[in-house]
Order: structure tokens, then C-alpha cells, then sequence
């Protein structure tokens, strides 16, 4: 009995000495300069070496993770959240909390608003759409309502409004990641800084044309006459090709600018009912 | 953290074999019953618990740079008394999970337990951690045994319901894993609800 | 103008085809070799029929309708045609309910859960009848006398096929020649007088139906043409070789159900390659692997299991076998 | 023997109602609006403004940069106003509108319908008589012609090749100009044929016009070098790329051009715009325009002057049908609907084609079966069926590496298409795409 | 003649991955691309062939000769991960494009069964070293063959639209078994 244990403990012993000095050898002779941070971030992963994040191995993985600029995409299956965090800690690949941002659709242009005047009926994404022609209306820079951007959220944030034709966001799952902003291919969607309450007011159009035209194809479109840009007491709201603009950052949410827009292009979301001109105010 | 919840997480949320697709060899390999999933299942998990236990006592010995051959040596251990073990005692059983006792040792799920919980964990936690996934695995085992064996004989742990042979092709290796797929899609249903 | 005019990007007229046209040309194009099984095997021949299709489409029904929650498709054809493809692999005494299971896993497991009809990598009804045929070794393999058992369902006299004769003789050391008596003419082998599957026994039927979907541009020529010129070599060649171990290559061509596999399964649109080329290498390879198999493998048939084999490699093939793009070998001239 | 281009193609039902009806001169509209960019490259610079008299072809915007053309006036009038109006897309382009009160032509244009055959201008004064007739491509591509009869340095023309294959279904107006402007067309093609310095010409017409082949083959006998090609009917047959390999099997690489096969392709429409450029000094500001459909009461070919509305074509060939679904601006496979009837004939119009209503909807959209029609349908030898999911999954490198921008939009895979798959919808967006990642790879 | 059979049936008849369920981790961990895959099964060859001559040297000229056999698995897996890690370490260093194209894989190798799996196998199989490398070499093929396969499965099915249940590892496996399913024709054939 004790000559089993005394064999079994040399021949380990020595194939384990044997191993850990060739590999120290090999080690010295062959070594290789890497960035440092890949084996501190390989020591938090579990070593698993199963593949289960999709690279070949944890090693690999640790290497995707210093060359990446966003992390958020890698996942290791083995690994918890906590690991996961002190990679993050290691890497310094945390994005600074920014201002909380929200996705905002510039567009009205409802059926009622912006009558339809042909039937699209090619592949339902507004790219093809956009790339076709001006879409079902004659607005040139309206909402096509094929819903991009609807598919390109990966927070279930955003949804048809099959009566109005028109994307909503739902604020609370909004993470303001851009990924709709990005899709359009109209530029209809504009992060826009989260207010108290989730009180937003903005200009709900973006078309530069003339006023009589843009008017000639949507209702509530922007005409550019200027009205909203003298009210403004924080020189919020500038004019550019025909076209009023509410600057998020300085504007201080008075609501003086909407009731003086002609055709109420200008949308106030989330605010207490006006005491005077209620009815005009349809929005909520 | 709360020792209940890291006790039941291997059964479905963080199981081994049906949502981390850990292990997938000897799940697959040796689960042509009920019992045999089981045996194999129970084997996995004496390692993982040991280990997990061993590892959890030493971790503040075991220098960084040689932690890996360390913990792989004691698994391999394990696995050895565990094959010894079971070829003295239950030889029939042994003779059915064959090469994949000794390769528990690769399996990734064991050396993953270590490395990823009880080399940072306390010993209880770690004990609680490796019996859990323990369950949990055995617990898969069992489960992809028990279809395997109802759809290809008819039978559940040895016991004919239905005169018979089953199909066939549930034993056999493509009912393995065709098993294992509607299995993981339901498992991933319930975890979504 | 009264109405509104439509937009739609290029272009602006479509051709004639539809998947349901294709679906149901490929129904007609079964007609023959399955009247020719009515004639053989009679009323076994209808209900083993009938049972497939209805439970395919069902199944596909149900799947679409409460699993997947779209709106059911089973109006084009396809679930059908697996249906009368899995019919036709299948002897027409097989109990009602393995064909039932036979459905669910051609629709269920080789179809639907990839994502139904073009999806599978897998031909369908194939999926069906290999996993049956592992299951159920011994009621896949008692095939009924034709003719004499026209109006028994099940629990009709059974007997072997010509290759499953010839199999178990020739491991008996039992030489080819005294094999061939036990098998019939090659005018029957032809015709379809002879134990088999259902929709395979008829070469002449199926090779009817083959060529109105050639005709019809259902599908090309290449797939079924590869198969039999490479089985037709590579027995030929074994045959010149030993014939008194091997059978002649004609013999291999009109048994079993190459033609219907050539013909019907092969084809298959999801599951085979999209180029003249690819359509070679895969007709090859389903070749070699159905002679592999029944001259040195367990089983006495093999196309099956070759049709699926090469299923497997026809996303390698389309991957690395691309058709021929224009102007990027020059010639000048 | 009949010559086609080997691979792929479809033939969809030609349907050419008009190819019976000779070409009518349209009355000068009351009012024009001449966009700016009726070719491919920079808008040409307006030379006039608001309030402006200006005569019949004169020059009222002057091409700007190399790729560009020169725009005329195509009517005697007052400049209305120079304002963004509505194209065939419905996006708003810079136009001049001019209403019209005579039809007074700029001096020293030839308006005499005498044939002039002999040939004096060398090949310097063909270049540069149309660049300044502003020609462009009139087979629709609109490219600016006099790029086209420059060979670029270190290249060789040596066969120069004039498309009268008219391969798109219904239009005819290639057709009726090479049956009635025969003898012009051909003193054309020798003027192009002097400017590119080659010996021979290859006409190629597809034998669903015998009489053209006929007539064309007996004129061309005169003519030194030129020689008529009879082609089997097959759709893109009118794609440069398709014809070269077609006539003179060559094969023009992948992102290459026709010259480096040693060929210049040219439109038989172009070839007659030589013409009139080079020997009666008129601008490009008419064309032949098909109007037709199934519908339409009298399916016509009008010579008709730039800018007119497309309105007002369909008024002359009978008005809209009360069934109509589409109105299509070209033909039926790479035409481009209209939202609105009102936007004006431009360079590029070769017809005007009505669809019914019933016709004009799509097929519905099923699963891809993976028949490999579209494979077998490619005249450029792509896989639609991969390039659809490529782009619908956003797998830009997958497109590009299987050739995305190798297509033509030929529409062929969505014509063949059993499934009714948006094929051609998808790659064009593919290809927008991944132009832009290689452009700005290349940055 | 023994070595046609040995590398027939290691390749289409009992497939270590199809068959015997060896080295399925990496099977489905890296087989999402075709390139990917093959890359590993040129890994895969080389370790395990490497691995079968070394562990059959020390099990024949230490453990059998000194009676130890109970130690196989401990000693089989010291060496094969050591040895790996002194592959990787080598290959770094001395070629790094073979590195990037093979040498990412070896990490994976020490916990990939499979080739503990085949030598132990040519142990138990009691075959000799020539025998037992065109076992491993055949081994690693009919790996890489099942490997490529399912890639190119994978790569098709990235294309089209997997319903929500069966999306990710339930296709997978379902495809590998249809796959396992094709190759039980090859049964019987050596």
C-alpha cells in the first residue's frame, strides 16, 4: 500500500516539476509584450474556455473585451454581473452617466393632416421608400410610417400608432441609444433632452420648404413665418431654411411659443391642460 | 448574497446544461435513461461539490499564476475516486457511462464552478453553490434521460408503461440531441415567463 | 383619376410562377407513380396516402396557427406534397399511427422549426421517413405483396424487397446469379410489380413525372441526370469488376427508390444547391453514398439517407460553388 | 444564327401596342419646366432669369463641370420663375418654367427636314457639337454622351456599338425611330464612328422588329462599316454589358467600363441627337416618347418637346383609363411610377407606360423557397436570393464580397420570383449601403 | 487495410461528435462561421494527435510499467494541458499569423473532451502508436467535417428567419441531430 502511495506521489510529483519547468522555459524564452490589462481582465473571467460567448476561448475573449470601445455587446455566459462590472472598472470602459436624453419624433403629418395622395406598395421599410420617392404624401421630409425605426429599438421602445400613422416613444424604455435616430432616413427623430415629468416641446416638423408649399402638403407643417422666434424670451428658437427650431438646452418650457404658431406645428407633451385656448391644445 | 436563491439558481434560471450549455457531452452521452442521467448527474455533482469545497479552502494558498493546473489536478482527483468508486460499486452503471467518467475532468461546468465561484466565495457558499448546479445538473440529466427513455422504450427509470419498443431513434445519438433542442426551447419559454 | 394611383419601386410586372403553381405541379407530377401504386397495393395504398397528407397539413396548420402565431400557409402546397412524399417512402401496411408520427416529425421537427417552408436545411418528408425508419425498423421494412393484398390495409402477406434480397443473400454468400431468380423481371422491375414502398415501385411512373417537371421548369435536369449517371458508373464499374457479387447497374438504377429520390427528393428546392455546378458535385456525392450504402453498408437502401447526407453539405456547396459571374473571367475574342 | 448573351434573362410579355403607330409631333405646350439635372452628374448653371424672353433651343443652362450637359430652352417664351419643382420621384429639383407664346428658333438651327448625309465636321467638332447640344444617354441611363466619345487616354476603341434593342416590354420608341429617321440615324452612327476613330459599327436589334432589322440592313449598305446584328429576344438584351457580350462576346470586368473591351456603346436615339447636332446644329430639346399600356385608348409615339407634363401625353393618347393602378415613367422592368402626372418629360423619358389596376399590385410576399429562379435569372451572375437577406439583416460584408454592386437593377430575380420576394427593393438598398462603407473606407 | 477501417469509421461511422458525443462544446461554441470552424479543426488536429503520442508514450513507458494506471486521467490531463499551454506559448512567439488562425483555439483545447476522450480511447482500444495516430488524425477529421457541416448550416440559417422559441442553441442542436440523424446511413459500411 504505502509503495502505491509513494510511486503515485514521485511519478506526479515529477511529471508536475517536469511540466512547470518546461513551461517556465518555454515561457522565458518565447515571451510575447501584450497590453497588460488583457490577463487582469482575463483573471476576472472564469476560464472556462467553454465558447460560450461566441470566441474561442476566455483568453480571446478578455482580448475582444480591452479592444472594444462599447462592452455592453460582449457577454460571458459563466461569468456574473459582478465580474462583468469589474471588467468594466478595469477597462475604464464605463460611458460617463450622460444627460438623460429622449427620442423625439418631429412629424405630425397625420392622414387627416397630410392627405395621402397614391398607395405605396413596394417592400414596407421606409429606406426603400425613402429611396423611391417622397412617399404617400407630397411632404418630401415627412414620416413614411414604415416603421425603421420601430425595428431597429432594441428596447421595445417605440411603436406604430396605426391611427395617426405615426412612430411613438415611450419614454420610460427610451434609452436614447440613437439606434432610430441613426435608421431614419429621414432624419425625423432628434434626442432630445428629458425634462421634468417627461414635459417636452418642440417643433413637430422638419420641412425646409416654403411656407405655402410645406403648408400646400401637410396642415401642421412649419412655415417658417417666424411668429414662435419673437416670442421666445431665451433665444431658444432659430429660423433656418424656412424652418423654426427649438433648442433643447435653452429652452426654458414657458409654452409662450406654441399658442403663436399659425398652423400648430409646435407639440407640448406632458403639461397641464392650458386654462385659456384648451381646444387647441389636442395634443395629450 | 441570499443562500436560498444561490441554492435553486442551478435548476432553471442559471442551469448548466439547458441555458448555459455547459457540459453538453456527458449530458448527451450518457443519458439513454432516466437512471443513467441520474447516475451520471450525481457523479458530476460529488466532483463539483468536492472541488468546489477544496478549492474554496485553499484559494488564499493557491498563487494566481498556477491556480488553473491546481484546481484541474484536484478535479482530476475527484474524478479518479469517483471512477474507482463506482467501478467497484455499481459496476453495471459504470460500465454504461463508460469513457465519460473520466471525463468529467473536461467538463467545462466543474472547472467553471471553481474558477468562477468558490475560488471567490466562502466555503458555505461554495458548498451551497456546488450542490445546487449539482442538482441542477442531475436534475437536466434526469429530465433529458427520463423523454429520452419514455419516447425510445416506453419506460421510465426501467419501468415498461407500454408494451413494446419505443422509437428507437431516442436512444440513439440524433434523438439525443433533438431532445436536448425542444428541451432548451422550452426551457428558455419558462424562463422568459 | 377616381382612385389613387399605386407606387412601387421596379418592376412593375411579375412572371406567371408562384410557389403555389410549383407546389402543385410537383403534386400532379406524383400522379402517375401513385395511381401506379393504387393499381399494385390497392386500398393501403390510399389510406397510408390520405392519413400522411391530412396529418402534414394539419400539423403544419396547428404549428403555424398556435405555436408560431402567423397566418397559416398551408394553402400552397407544400405541406401536401411532403405529405404524398412521405407517403410514398412508406410500405402501404404501416400502421396508421406511425405515420401519424411520421407527419409531426417531417413538419414539426424537419420544417416548421426552422421556420417552415425554405428554411429547412433538411428535406422534410426525408426527415420523416429516416426517422421512422430508425424507430420502427421492423414495420418499415415488411412490405406487402402486390397485388394479391389490393384490399387489405395491414396484416397483408409481406415479403422482401429485390434489394433486400439480394442484401441478405450475398451476405449468405448466396452468388448473384442464383439471386436473380428470387427477384422479378426487369419489365416488372420497371412497371412496378414488386414488394416496395409505395411511390417507389413504378420507375417508369416516376420517371413520367419527372420529365413533365422538366418540361414544366419545375425543376432542371441536372440533379436527377448526376444521380443516375454516377450510380449507373459506379455499379457498372463494380459490376465489371466481381458480377458475381454485384448486381448490373441497371438493376440498381429501376429498384429502390433511386428514381423516386433522383426525381422527387433531390430536387427538393430548399435542400439542394442553387447552381448547375453545385447541382453536379451534389447529384455526385448522392450517387456515390447511395451505392456506398447499399453495396457495403448495413442498410439495403441507401438513397435516403445519401439525400440527406448531401442536404448537409448544400450550404458548403452554395457557399464555395458560386454561378458564374459576369465579366470576371475576360476572354476576349 | 441569332446571338443572345449566354446567362441569365427573363422574357417577359412584350406587349409593344404602339409598335404600329409612326411618330407624331405633340403641339408646343403652353407652359415647360426644364430641370436642371436631366443627367447623370452636377446640375447644369442657369444662364437665364425670372422674366428672361428666351427662343426655341437656346442655351438657358450652361453644363458645370465635366459630368454634366447643357440644357436648352425647347420653346419660344418668358422665363416664369426658376424654382424647385417636383421630378419624377416627387423630390424637388431646380427648374426653369417657361410659358410659352411662340415657337421662334434660335438662329442657325437647321429646321429643314432635308436629310443631310454628307459628313464635313471632324472629330474634335463632333465632340464638341454634342457637348454643346447637351446630349446625354437617351436609352434612359442619361449619361452626358461627349464623355463617351472621348476615348480616355491609354484606351483603344475599336468596335463601336449602337443599342436599337429595345428589350424593355411596351416601349417603341426606339423601334419607330429606326424605321422612320433610318437614313439620319445611320449618318449618326458614322459621325460617332468618326469622333471614336473606329471602322466598324454593330447595330443590334432584337427580332421582334423585323421591319426595323430589314429596313436598317438595306439602308446600311451604304454606309461603310456599319452592320445590322439580329438578336434573340431576351430582357436586359439593352443592357451595355448584356449587348457587348451579346454581339461580340466580349465580357466587360466587374466595375469596369465598355471601353475595356476596346467598345463604346451608344443608343440608337443618341446616334440620331448626333445627328441633328452635327449636321443640322439643333440641341438636344425634343425626344420620342411611347405612350401605352393596356388601357390606353391610343398607344402612341410622340416626338415631344422637353418639359412638356407627362399630363399632357396621356391626354393626347386618350386620357387616363379609368382602371388605372400605375403610371410608369419608362418601362415596365426598370421604369420608375409616378406619384404625379404633372412632372415634365425629361432627357430621359422613353415612354410613358399605364398599367391597369389589377396588374399594378404586387405578389404577395412568401418565403424564399430557394428555387435558384433568381440565380438562373441574373444577367450578372449574382445570387438574389443571398443578397435580400444579406441586406435585410445588415450583413454588409456577406453583400459586398457576393458582388452586391455587380447588379444592374435589372428587376429580373423580382419578375421570376415565385415567391413574390422584394428582391431587386432590397439589393438597390444593399447597394446604397455598402457603396457608402467602401466610400468611406476609402477615406 | 486496419488503417482504412480505423479512419472510415472515425470519420462517417462513429463521429466523434455525431456518434459519441465528444467535444460538443466546442462543436456548437465554434462553429457560427465556416472559417471559425475550420480553424479549429486545424487546431483540433494537431493537439490531439501531439496529445495521443504523448499520453501514449507515458502510459506505456511509465504508468504500465510502474502500475499506475489508476492515475491515467490525472497524469492524461496534466500533460495535455500542459502541453498546450507550451504550444501556444511557442506559437505566439514564433509565428503569429499561425497563431491567429490556429493558436486562438488552444485554449479551448484543454477542456475540449474530445481529445482526452481519443486518448484514453487509444489506450483502451489497446492500439499501437501508428494505429493510434491515424486514430486521432481520423479523429480530428470526421471533428472538423461535423464541425464545418454545422457551420455551414449555421451560416445558412443566420439568413433566414428562425421562429422566436427555436432561435439561438434549440436550432442548433435540432440541426446537429438531423445531421446525426443523416450520418446513421453510414452504419454497417466497414
Amino acid at each position: 500500500m504505502s509503495d502505491i502511495v509513494i510511486y503515485s506521489i514521485i511519478t506526479l510529483g515529477a511529471m508536475g516539476a517536469a511540466a512547470a519547468i518546461i513551461l517556465f522555459l518555454v515561457a522565458k524564452k518565447f515571451n510575447v509584450v501584450e497590453d497588460p490589462r488583457i490577463d487582469l481582465v482575463e483573471e476576472e473571467l472564469p476560464a472556462a474556455n467553454c465558447g460560450g460567448c461566441g470566441l474561442p476561448g476566455c483568453r480571446a475573449f478578455a482580448e475582444a473585451l480591452v479592444k472594444a470601445d462599447d462592452i455592453s455587446e460582449l457577454k460571458c455566459p459563466v461569468s456574473s454581473s459582478e465580474a462583468m462590472a469589474k471588467i468594466s472598472e478595469i477597462l475604464g470602459k464605463e460611458i460617463p452617466e450622460p444627460e438623460p436624453l429622449v427620442a423625439v419624433v418631429r412629424c405630425a403629418g397625420t392622414p387627416a393632416n397630410r392627405p395621402r395622395n397614391n398607395i405605396y406598395d413596394g417592400t414596407p421599410k421606409c429606406s426603400v421608400a425613402s429611396a423611391l420617392y417622397t412617399g404617400e404624401s407630397n411632404c418630401p421630409y415627412g414620416c413614411l410610417g414604415l416603421g425603421d425605426c420601430v425595428e431597429a429599438c432594441r428596447f421595445d421602445a417605440i411603436h406604430m400608432n396605426h391611427e395617426t400613422g405615426l412612430p411613438e416613444v415611450t419614454d420610460e424604455l427610451c434609452t436614447a441609444c440613437n439606434a432610430c435616430v441613426v435608421e431614419c432616413p429621414r432624419n425625423i427623430i432628434e434626442l432630445r433632452k428629458k425634462n421634468k415629468k417627461d414635459r417636452k416641446i418642440y417643433v413637430a416638423c422638419i420641412n425646409e420648404e416654403k411656407g405655402g408649399v410645406a403648408r400646400k402638403s401637410c396642415k401642421v407643417a412649419c412655415i417658417g413665418c417666424g411668429k414662435c422666434v419673437k416670442a421666445c424670451k431665451f433665444d431658444a428658437i432659430t429660423m433656418e431654411n424656412n424652418l423654426a427650431y427649438i433648442d433643447p438646452v435653452k429652452c426654458k418650457l414657458c409654452r409662450k411659443c406654441a399658442p403663436e404658431c399659425p398652423t400648430n406645428a409646435i407639440l407640448e407633451i406632458n403639461f397641464p391642460v392650458r386654462k385659456q385656448k384648451a381646444g387647441a391644445q389636442a395634443q395629450e | 448574497m441570499d443562500q436560498a436563491k444561490n441554492f435553486t439558481k442551478g435548476f432553471i434560471r442559471e442551469n448548466p446544461v439547458f441555458i448555459l450549455m455547459l457540459g453538453l457531452c456527458p449530458a448527451l452521452g450518457t443519458t439513454t435513461s432516466a437512471f443513467n442521467g441520474m447516475g451520471m448527474g450525481f457523479a458530476t455533482m460529488f466532483v463539483v461539490l468536492m472541488s468546489n469545497i477544496v478549492v474554496s479552502l485553499i484559494k488564499n494558498f493557491v498563487p494566481n499564476k498556477v491556480r488553473i493546473p491546481c484546481y484541474i489536478v484536484i478535479i482530476a482527483s475527484f474524478v479518479t475516486i469517483v471512477d474507482l468508486v463506482m467501478a467497484g460499486f455499481m459496476p453495471a452503471l459504470h460500465e454504461q457511462l463508460g469513457l465519460f467518467i473520466p471525463l468529467i475532468v473536461v467538463n467545462c461546468f466543474v472547472l467553471g464552478r471553481a474558477e468562477a465561484f468558490a475560488s471567490k466565495n466562502t466555503l458555505l457558499s461554495s458548498v451551497i453553490d456546488g450542490t445546487g448546479m449539482g442538482l441542477g445538473f442531475t436534475f437536466a440529466l434526469t429530465l433529458l434521460g427520463a423523454a429520452r427513455e419514455i419516447l425510445g422504450s416506453n419506460a421510465i427509470f426501467g419501468l415498461q408503461f407500454i408494451e413494446g419498443d419505443g422509437m428507437l431513434v431516442f436512444i440513439l445519438a440524433p434523438g439525443a440531441f433533438i431532445a436536448l433542442g425542444y428541451l432548451i426551447a422550452l426551457a428558455n419559454k419558462l424562463n422568459k415567463q | 383619376m377616381d382612385k389613387l394611383i399605386t407606387v412601387s419601386p421596379s418592376p412593375h410586372v411579375y412572371g406567371d410562377d408562384t410557389v403555389k403553381k410549383l407546389m402543385y405541379g410537383v403534386i400532379y407530377a406524383l400522379l402517375p407513380a401513385f395511381l401506379v401504386s393504387v393499381y399494385f397495393f390497392g386500398i393501403g395504398a390510399l389510406i397510408v396516402t390520405a392519413i400522411s397528407v391530412v396529418s402534414c397539413v394539419m400539423f403544419e396548420y396547428l404549428i403555424q396557427k398556435y405555436m408560431m402565431k402567423t397566418e397559416p400557409s398551408v394553402s400552397d402546397g407544400s405541406a401536401a406534397v411532403t405529405g404524398v412524399l412521405l407517403a410514398m417512402n412508406l410500405p402501404t401496411n404501416i400502421p396508421w399511427w406511425i405515420i401519424v408520427i411520421g407527419a409531426l416529425v417531417a413538419i414539426g421537427v424537419g420544417k416548421m422549426s426552422f421556420g417552415g417552408l425554405g428554411n429547412n436545411p433538411f428535406n422534410p418528408a426525408l426527415v420523416g421517413r429516416v426517422f421512422l425508419f430508425i424507430s420502427f425498423p421492423v414495420q418499415m421494412t415488411s412490405w406487402p405483396e402486390p397485388i394479391v393484398s389490393r384490399l387489405q390495409y395491414t396484416d397483408a402477406a409481406t415479403g422482401a424487397t429485390p434489394l433486400g434480397v439480394i442484401k441478405e443473400g450475398l451476405a449468405a454468400g448466396v452468388p448473384m446469379s442464383r439471386l436473380a431468380e428470387q427477384i422479378p423481371g426487369y419489365l416488372d422491375l420497371f412497371i412496378g410489380h414488386l414488394h416496395g414502398s409505395m411511390g417507389e415501385i413504378s420507375a417508369l411512373a416516376l420517371l413520367a413525372g419527372g420529365i413533365y417537371m422538366i418540361a414544366r421548369k419545375i425543376i432542371t435536369w441536372h440533379i436527377p441526370v448526376s444521380i443516375f449517371c454516377t450510380v449507373f458508373l459506379f455499379t457498372g464499374i463494380l459490376w465489371l469488376i466481381n458480377p458475381y457479387d454485384n448486381a448490373d447497374p441497371v438493376f440498381h438504377l429501376i429498384t429502390g427508390g433511386l428514381v423516386l429520390g433522383a426525381v422527387f427528393m433531390a430536387t427538393d428546392y430548399a435542400t439542394s444547391p442553387m447552381t448547375p455546378k453545385g447541382m453536379w458535385i451534389y447529384g455526385t456525392g448522392i450517387g456515390v453514398i447511395t451505392v456506398a450504402i447499399r453495396v457495403y453498408g448495413a442498410y439495403p437502401e441507401g438513397i435516403s439517407f445519401a439525400i440527406l447526407i448531401m442536404n448537409s453539405f448544400v450550404p458548403l456547396i452554395n457557399k464555395y460553388v458560386k454561378p458564374n459571374r459576369f465579366g470576371e473571367e475576360v476572354k476576349n475574342g | 444564327m441569332i446571338h443572345t448573351f449566354p446567362n441569365g434573362g427573363v422574357h417577359p410579355a412584350e406587349d409593344k401596342f404602339a409598335a404600329g403607330s409612326s411618330i407624331k409631333a405633340l403641339p408646343v405646350p403652353e407652359t415647360v419646366i426644364i430641370p436642371l439635372s436631366q443627367h447623370i452628374g452636377a446640375p447644369a448653371e442657369p444662364l437665364v432669369k425670372k422674366g428672361d424672353k428666351v427662343k426655341t433651343g437656346q442655351l438657358i443652362a450652361k453644363s458645370k463641370g465635366f459630368v454634366s450637359a447643357n440644357i436648352h430652352s425647347s420653346v419660344t417664351g418668358t422665363v416664369k420663375k426658376i424654382d424647385n419643382e417636383p421630378d419624377s420621384s416627387g423630390y424637388k429639383r431646380t427648374s426653369v418654367v417657361i410659358e410659352t407664346e411662340d415657337d421662334q428658333w434660335e438662329e442657325g438651327i437647321d429646321t429643314g427636314t432635308s436629310i443631310k448625309k454628307n459628313i464635313t465636321a471632324g472629330p474634335e467638332d463632333i465632340i464638341t457639337r454634342t457637348l454643346d447640344a447637351g446630349i446625354v444617354g437617351l436609352g434612359g441611363a442619361t449619361f452626358p454622351s461627349h464623355i463617351k466619345l472621348s476615348v480616355p487616354k491609354g484606351k483603344k476603341a475599336e468596335i463601336l456599338i449602337i443599342n436599337g434593342v429595345e428589350c424593355e416590354p411596351c416601349l417603341t420608341s426606339d423601334h419607330r425611330l429606326m424605321l422612320e429617321k433610318g437614313e439620319e440615324l445611320l449618318v449618326g452612327v458614322s459621325l460617332i464612328m468618326k469622333a471614336l476613330n473606329v471602322t466598324r459599327a454593330l447595330i443590334g436589334i432584337e427580332n421582334n422588329k423585323p421591319d426595323a432589322i430589314s429596313h436598317l440592313s438595306r439602308l446600311a449598305q451604304d454606309y461603310d462599316g456599319i452592320t445590322v446584328k439580329t438578336l434573340k429576344v431576351k430582357y436586359p438584351q439593352g443592357g451595355e454589358k448584356q449587348l457587348i457580350k451579346a454581339l461580340i462576346n466580349r465580357e466587360v470586368p466587374s466595375g469596369g467600363l465598355p471601353i475595356d473591351v476596346g467598345t463604346v456603346v451608344h443608343n440608337v436615339g443618341t446616334a440620331y441627337a448626333v445627328y441633328e447636332a452635327v449636321q443640322k446644329n439643333k440641341p438636344l430639346i425634343e425626344r420620342v416618347v411611347t405612350v401605352t399600356g393596356k388601357g390606353v385608348e391610343r398607344p402612341s409615339n410622340f416626338l415631344v418637346r422637353i418639359g412638356t407634363p407627362v399630363k399632357t401625353l396621356i391626354e393626347a393618347a386618350g386620357g387616363i383609363p379609368g382602371n388605372t393602378g400605375k403610371i410608369v415613367n419608362g418601362g415596365p422592368m426598370m421604369g420608375k411610377a409616378l406619384n404625379n402626372i404633372e412632372v415634365p418629360v425629361n432627357k430621359g423619358t422613353s415612354g410613358i407606360l399605364i398599367i391597369p389596376a389589377p396588374e399594378a399590385a404586387r405578389k404577395p410576399v412568401v418565403n424564399c423557397v430557394r428555387c435558384a429562379k433568381c440565380v438562373s435569372a441574373c444577367p450578372m451572375g449574382l445570387e438574389p436570393h443571398l443578397l435580400m437577406p444579406a441586406t435585410e439583416f445588415k450583413k454588409w460584408d456577406l453583400a459586398e464580397e457576393e458582388k452586391i454592386l455587380d447588379c444592374m437593377e435589372c428587376g429580373s430575380c423580382s419578375y421570376i420570383c415565385p415567391s413574390g420576394r422584394p428582391l431587386l427593393d432590397y439589393i438597390r438598398l444593399g447597394k446604397s449601403t455598402v457603396s457608402k462603407i467602401i466610400r468611406s473606407r476609402k477615406q | 487495410m486496419e488503417y482504412i477501417v480505423i479512419v472510415l469509421s472515425a470519420i462517417l461511422v462513429n463521429n466523434i461528435v455525431l456518434a459519441q458525443f465528444l467535444g460538443l462544446c466546442p462543436f456548437f461554441g465554434v462553429s457560427s462561421r465556416i472559417s471559425t470552424a475550420a480553424g479549429m479543426g486545424g487546431a483540433v488536429l494537431f493537439v490531439m494527435t501531439v496529445a495521443a503520442i504523448v499520453t501514449y508514450l507515458i502510459s506505456h513507458y511509465i504508468l504500465i510499467p510502474f502500475d499506475l494506471i489508476y492515475l491515467r486521467t490525472i497524469t492524461y490531463i496534466l500533460v495535455i494541458s500542459s502541453l498546450v499551454q507550451m504550444v501556444e506559448i511557442i506559437l505566439k512567439k514564433v509565428s503569429p499569423p499561425l497563431y491567429q488562425a490556429l493558436g486562438i483555439f488552444l485554449p479551448l483545447m484543454t477542456t475540449n473532451c474530445a481529445i482526452l476522450g481519443v486518448a484514453i480511447l487509444v489506450i483502451q482500444n489497446e492500439y499501437t502508436l501508428m494505429s493510434g495516430v491515424v486514430f486521432a488524425v481520423a479523429h480530428s477529421i470526421g471533428f472538423t467535417l461535423a464541425l464545418v457541416i454545422l457551420a455551414g448550416i449555421r451560416e445558412q440559417l443566420e439568413l433566414v428567419n428562425v421562429p422566436e422559441g427555436m432561435k439561438g442553441n434549440p436550432i442548433i442542436l435540432v440541426a446537429a441531430g438531423l445531421l446525426a440523424l443523416a450520418f446513421m446511413g453510414f452504419a454497417g459500411i466497414v
